[in-house]
């Protein structure tokens, strides 16, 4: 079995709110492994976003607070890390990429200026010799005329552009683990496209790992070893991707599938789509049993009642319910 | 600049027109001009042409430093402002400079602790700060620095008879309330505008991915988010300059600084015409003027200014 | 001040879900409402300023001690029960005249609102619903009264055109007049710009695009879904100018170019007072102290209401 | 295409001016939609899908004359859309309405649902009491599948599903017979996506009704609809019948589009035409086809002529000189 990077155990990530207490990710257990990619799907609002800010402890705090349990980066605790030793692992370690390319890049600063500034965070580089390596980067994310757009500000690039921009700032230090958070949502799908095959170019060049957070079906069909969905703050089922999509156990996740019209189906199996009815409980007050219950055409008393554990259905395929 | 120029010199000599009575009306009244120079000051000003006429030499001497002759001062009125100027530039620059070094560590700090007990205070503060009018905070200073502790002066005085050191000294001491009562009402609004500006820039994207660089949280508020927070609260300053230049007026009046603020009430109270005319104008140049620094700081700032 | 970000902060904690307060119905008017209760300053201020307004409106039939009854035997006494706030060089009984001379100055402050208020949803109206030329032009005029020294203006006007309104209007009436109209006319701009701002946004707002493919008119468009979601920044801003107008009118008081001089308002009051701080600190304290309540709680009720109405800007 | 078509557009263009330097003078221009036809027959869904930034949302609203297109023909039921005005226009925008993206936009926050309903029915006096108006709204929100007790709430008590339920009732009022889809599901989470969509199906069985559906989801777009135009640079590239465009898309700009778009199902294992570069700016479209700067099959001469669309195939248009 490879190396486990990442281990997610029981982790509470709550917001303070006027209305009260947020429970946006609600005990969650998630592993990722070295070289692996590995999908979080879930509707929004399921927490996926948030899981992927608490591993690089990116939620205001206040008003989010750990309420509970570990983040065990290569078996180090992550949570009571003080601020310095989490800033060695930021980047470093572990690089993130957001949903939006438009903001996620300071528009004051030029795109060569904030690559260098992480690379010369970590290493013991001049400005000329980031300046350099800021170069090197663009031209690995495949950014035509390197040694000019360096010197260019972010809105000067288009959307696809900013995102390859930030792939090289999160690539620049070599990190073992990228958080990839709806990385193409805001994207053309003629751009998703090549995002999505860079991102697969650089986990092979890298030998790193990715977590891929994304409300897709089929980008995470296309791209991820491992699946974990998540449903109102909770993981609902975890399998890889072959048997998940082969064989969804959770209501949920059949759900999901089956409400996605598919592209590639000939008209004789083209037929009504199957929608989830009602909508996600709140995270105020979440229901005490099954999250999903009020939703489910399975539904039986049990699962009003307690929260069904995640159990191994088959070998490596976990699943949140008592069917 | 010069369309806002011209419109202003508009605004004017609207005002100037509309009045009622004849801006001679002092010489009229005056028993030593003779009917005949009169006569003659009319021509020579051109009263009797038409509107647009009149707006033309009127704007045309303007622009020649020609701005009239004191009745009161007996001088040109371009000689007495320009007498009077230094000191009031000097007086704002420094509440400024003063307004400025308190408001950004403070909004800046408020903004990066929320609702902590720093941020309460600093936000009640500011509050009472923008609520004291600038002549009341001038009279309690003066009660309680001049007139119970007797520490400062609570008349500026340019004519000091001291030299080295010591006259330093005592024009610090005698500007310390004009500066400190301007410059904290002027702060006061800008803390609050600091504080609102840095929240709105901290919740943004790019925050985020500066911390998620691991650079520490010291240089993502310097680097990050302290820049363009920056960029409205330079804007904020320019559009201020009006209400600096009304507070300034005030306080050279309560502590009888010699500045072109007391020049002004002095001439109204005195009637004096062409001196209030050439204070208003200047005073509404300063400002345009400090707008366009405030353009170019801001094409300085913002770099996606310069590719519209 | 607790309150004055919380949509901010809020903002990026996942939103509640849709649903979470079943049963609990709240219109957009009573929501406001709900978030300026919990402004505990606003709510003290609303409080102490309906006790000077109360006060200055009802004062004069609980304290019937006329305005200008001269009185030289006590003359700059110190607060006691004849004289709550003591007497001035003529002894003439301080409270009396405050209470007078706070009904001037809230009159001032409203009416001087309305007008810039007016003036400048007038024009910011105008220019959002036109674009182009009108749209230019008027925003050209809203920056050029922007960048005109308000102070010396003001003080401009009045003293060019007091004399001929004093004689067509009477010396008080027209001195109001001439004041509420000049501080009107020199704080409409901020109006103006977001009138225009939220215009300008508000109409490409698919709600408004919704009600034109329905066929609504113009008219209707700006009345029934552009003007009720601008308003709540205008109320803003126009509380917050009452307080601006009340500092203005003192000021020019204060310099002796506001109401006749025999007219008591607070800021002729504190200018009288200026010269006797020494042996009569009272006279300037009772007066400064009042503009000072006033325009504080102004200030606190218009943060309020901000955090109310208009959660996302703060200044 | 025949006697039963609804609406037709000719050579639709909008161009729009981006004002800049002194006095706001027009410097440049946005050919955001840049010479589109197409006609949509009764009880059909066309499908217009394109990238962002394509003038799939523009041609939309240039037909319902929310924007003033530039110039084209727009006919609806045989009369010309482009000069209608005053009551012509009042009595044209019962017969055509409009579905918005944004469930938060779309609806007025002052006013209760039944006032957003209603407001049509009041526009138009469709209701000639309180009472008759109050039966309709709640009528219509049944139909759409809503609560009659939600007429009385205000659009922030519902989730964003609901409020693109109350956006379908609103048009629904006047009894269209062309609505026109702006990306109405591309702002809801997967799993209520299904329940619009199903719902749109079902009221175009019930009503009757002719849509003209814009989204950038070509799987969405596949589903729900009898044919697609696609779009790219203010242009139509191909229109086809929806299974036609699918399994044998003749444009080089809709291959591509279609190898893109993810299939779940990690089974289905499929060769992807990888597009180069950016959509150009559509201020300065490249001359002659918009697509030669990016396609793979690109010729010298694409630069320089403009291909029209042409009938390929019986109802299989494309515009491309060397396919089909």
């Amino acid at each position: 079995m490879a190396e486990t990077l990442l281990d997610i155990r029981d982790l509470k990530t709550w917001f303070k709110t006027d209305d009260g207490m947020v429970r946006a990710v609600d005990g969650v257990d998630l592993r990722i492994d070295r070289g692996e990619t590995v999908g979080v799907v879930g509707e929004s609002g399921c927490g996926k976003t948030v899981t992927a800010r608490s591993v690089l402890k990116l939620i205001d705090m206040p008003p989010g607070r750990f309420e509970n349990g570990q983040i065990l980066w290569q078996g180090r605790d992550l949570i009571p890390l003080p601020a310095e030793e989490m800033d060695k692992i930021r980047a470093r370690e572990i690089a993130i990429i957001f949903q939006e390319p438009m903001t996620s890049l300071n528009p004051v600063y030029t795109v060569g200026d904030q690559i260098g500034e992480v690379i010369r965070q970590h290493e013991n580089l001049s400005k000329k010799q980031a300046r350099d390596a800021a170069v090197e980067m663009l031209r690995l994310v495949n950014i035509p005329n390197p040694g000019k757009r360096v010197d260019d500000y972010p809105h000067q690039f288009s959307g696809g552009m900013r995102q390859r921009v930030m792939i090289a700032m999160a690539m620049s230090c070599k990190p073992k683990l990228l958080i990839a958070d709806e990385p193409t949502t805001a994207l053309d799908v003629t751009i998703q496209a090549q995002i999505l095959e860079l991102m697969q170019e650089m986990k092979e060049r890298l030998g790193m790992s990715i977590m891929l957070i994304t409300h897709a079906m089929g980008v995470v069909a296309e791209t991820c070893q491992r699946v974990v969905v998540m449903y109102a703050g909770k993981v609902v089922e975890e399998a890889s991707v072959e048997a998940l999509f082969g064989n969804p156990r959770h209501p949920y996740t059949q759900g999901l599938i089956r409400s996605i019209p598919r592209v590639d189906r000939g008209a004789e199996q083209k037929q009504r789509l199957e929608a989830i009815p009602g909508t996600v409980p709140s995270l105020l007050q979440p229901p005490t049993g099954c999250r999903f219950a009020a939703r489910c055409k399975y539904v039986m008393d049990v699962c009003t009642q307690a929260m069904p554990p995640l159990k191994e259905a088959a070998p490596g395929h976990f699943v949140r319910c008592v069917l | 600049m010069i369309p806002s120029l011209l419109g202003i010199s508009v605004v004017l000599f609207t005002l100037l027109a509309m009045a009622p009575g004849d801006p001679f009306d002092e010489l009229a009244t005056n028993p030593a001009v003779p009917p005949e120079v009169r006569a003659a000051l009319r021509l020579k000003f051109g009263l009797d042409d038409p509107v647009w006429m009149r707006y033309w030499h009127w704007l045309i001497a303007l622009m020649h430093g020609d701005w009239g002759f004191s009745f009161v001062s007996r001088v040109d009125v371009s000689t007495l402002i320009m007498q009077r100027l230094p000191v009031t530039l000097v007086v704002i620059g420094a509440s400024q400079v003063l307004a400025i070094a308190v408001a950004l560590p403070v909004g800046v700090l408020a903004a990066t602790r929320p609702y902590s007990l720093f941020d309460q205070i600093a936000n009640t503060f500011a509050f009472i700060g923008f609520s004291l009018p600038t002549f009341f905070t001038g009279l309690v200073l003066i009660l309680i620095f001049s007139i119970q502790l007797d520490w400062l002066p609570f008349v500026y005085r340019a004519d000091i008879a001291a030299t080295g050191w010591a006259f330093y000294w005592e024009h610090f001491k005698q500007s310390v309330m004009p500066v400190t009562v301007l410059g904290l009402f002027q702060g006061a609004a800008l803390v609050r505008f600091v504080r609102s500006s840095v929240l709105d820039v901290i919740r943004l994207d790019y925050v985020t991915t500066a911390r998620s660089k691991g650079i520490g949280e010291r240089k993502v508020i310097t680097r990050h988010v302290v820049r363009t927070a920056l960029i409205p609260v330079v804007t904020l300053i320019a559009l201020q300059m009006p209400i600096v230049f009304s507070g300034a007026v005030v306080t050279e009046q309560i502590f009888r600084v010699p500045g072109i603020g007391s020049l002004l009430i002095s001439s109204m109270l005195a009637n004096d015409t062409p001196v209030v005319m050439g204070v208003t104008f200047v005073s509404a140049c300063l400002v345009v003027i400090f707008n366009l620094i405030a353009d170019i700081l801001y094409g300085w700032l913002d770099p996606r200014i310069a590719f519209r | 001040m607790a309150g004055s970000t919380h949509a901010s902060l809020s903002a990026k904690a996942p939103a509640a879900v849709p649903g979470a307060r079943k049963g609990r119905r709240f219109s957009p008017w009573q929501e406001a409402w709900r978030r300026f209760r919990r402004h505990k300053m606003a709510l003290f201020s609303a409080f102490a300023l309906f006790l000077v307004v109360f006060g200055v409106l009802a004062g004069p039939f609980l304290w019937r001690v006329p305005i200008n009854e001269i009185d030289f035997a006590a003359k700059l006494q110190g607060p006691s029960w004849a004289h709550p706030m003591g007497t001035d060089d003529l002894g003439q009984d301080l409270l009396s005249r405050l209470i007078y001379g706070g009904r001037i100055s809230i009159a001032v402050g409203v009416a001087a609102m309305i007008v810039a208020i007016f003036v400048g949803m007038l024009v910011g109206a105008l220019a959002g619903m036109a674009s182009g030329g009108l749209d230019a032009a008027l925003m050209w005029l809203t920056d050029l009264f922007l960048s005109l020294p308000q102070l010396p203006l003001l003080l401009l006007v009045i003293y060019l055109f007091r004399e001929p309104v004093k004689g067509v209007l009477g010396v008080e009436g027209g001195a109001f007049i001439l004041i509420v109209g000049v501080i009107g006319a020199t704080r409409w701009m901020a109006a103006a710009r977001l009138v225009r701002a939220q215009f300008l946004s508000l109409r490409e707002k698919e709600f408004v695009e919704a009600a034109r493919a329905l066929g609504a008119s113009r008219m209707r468009q700006v009345m029934m879904h552009i003007l009720p979601n601008a308003l709540g920044p205008v109320i803003v801003v126009a509380t917050i100018d009452i307080a601006a107008a009340i500092i203005a009118e003192s000021t020019l008081s204060f310099l002796g170019l506001g109401f006749p001089s025999d007219v008591p308002t607070w800021g002729s009051v504190l200018r009288d007072a200026k010269d006797y701080l020494d042996i009569a600190p009272h006279w300037a304290l009772f007066p400064g102290g009042l503009i000072f309540i006033t325009v504080l709680a102004i200030n606190f009720i218009g943060d309020g209401l901000r955090d109310a109405l208009d959660p996302r800007r703060v200044l | 295409m025949g006697k039963d078509q609804l609406l037709s557009v000719r050579d639709l263009r909008k161009h729009f001016a981006v004002k800049g330097g002194l006095f706001s003078r027009e410097v440049e221009r946005v050919h955001a939609v840049d010479g589109v036809s197409f006609d949509i027959g009764k009880g059909e869904t066309l499908g217009l899908v394109g990238e962002s930034g394509c003038g799939k949302s523009t041609t939309g609203r240039c037909i319902l004359r929310l924007i003033e297109p530039s110039s084209g023909e727009v006919t609806f039921q045989g009369a010309d859309v482009m000069r209608m005005s005053g009551e012509a226009l009042r009595a044209l925008r019962r017969d055509m309405q409009i579905i918005f993206q944004d469930p938060y936009a779309s609806l007025n926050p002052r006013l209760t649902v039944g006032a957003i309903v209603g407001e049509a029915l009041e526009i138009h006096g469709l209701a000639k009491s309180r009472r008759e108006l109050e039966e309709r709204v709640v009528q219509l929100l049944e139909t759409v599948g809503l609560q009659p007790d939600h007429m009385r709430r205000f659009p922030h008590e519902f989730s964003g599903g609901q409020r693109q339920r109350i956006g379908i009732a609103r048009a629904l009022a006047v009894e269209p017979k062309l609505i026109v889809c702006d990306e109405p599901v591309s702002a809801l989470d997967v799993s209520i996506q299904a329940q619009v969509i199903n719902l749109l199906e079902d009221l175009q069985e019930k009503f009757s009704l002719t849509y003209l559906f814009i989204a950038h989801d070509l799987s969405v777009v596949e589903h729900i609809s009898t044919r697609i135009a696609v779009m790219y640079l203010g242009r139509v590239v191909e229109i086809a019948p929806s299974r036609d465009l699918y399994d044998t898309p003749l444009h080089p700009y809709t291959e591509a589009l279609l190898s893109a778009v993810p299939i779940p199902d990690p089974t289905v294992k499929r060769k992807r035409i990888m597009l180069q570069g950016d959509v150009p700016n559509p201020i300065h479209p490249p001359s002659g086809c918009h697509f030669h700067t990016r396609c793979p099959i690109a010729r010298p001469d694409c630069a320089q002529r403009d291909p029209v669309l042409r009938e390929s195939r019986p109802g299989h248009w494309v515009a491309c000189h060397y396919r089909g």
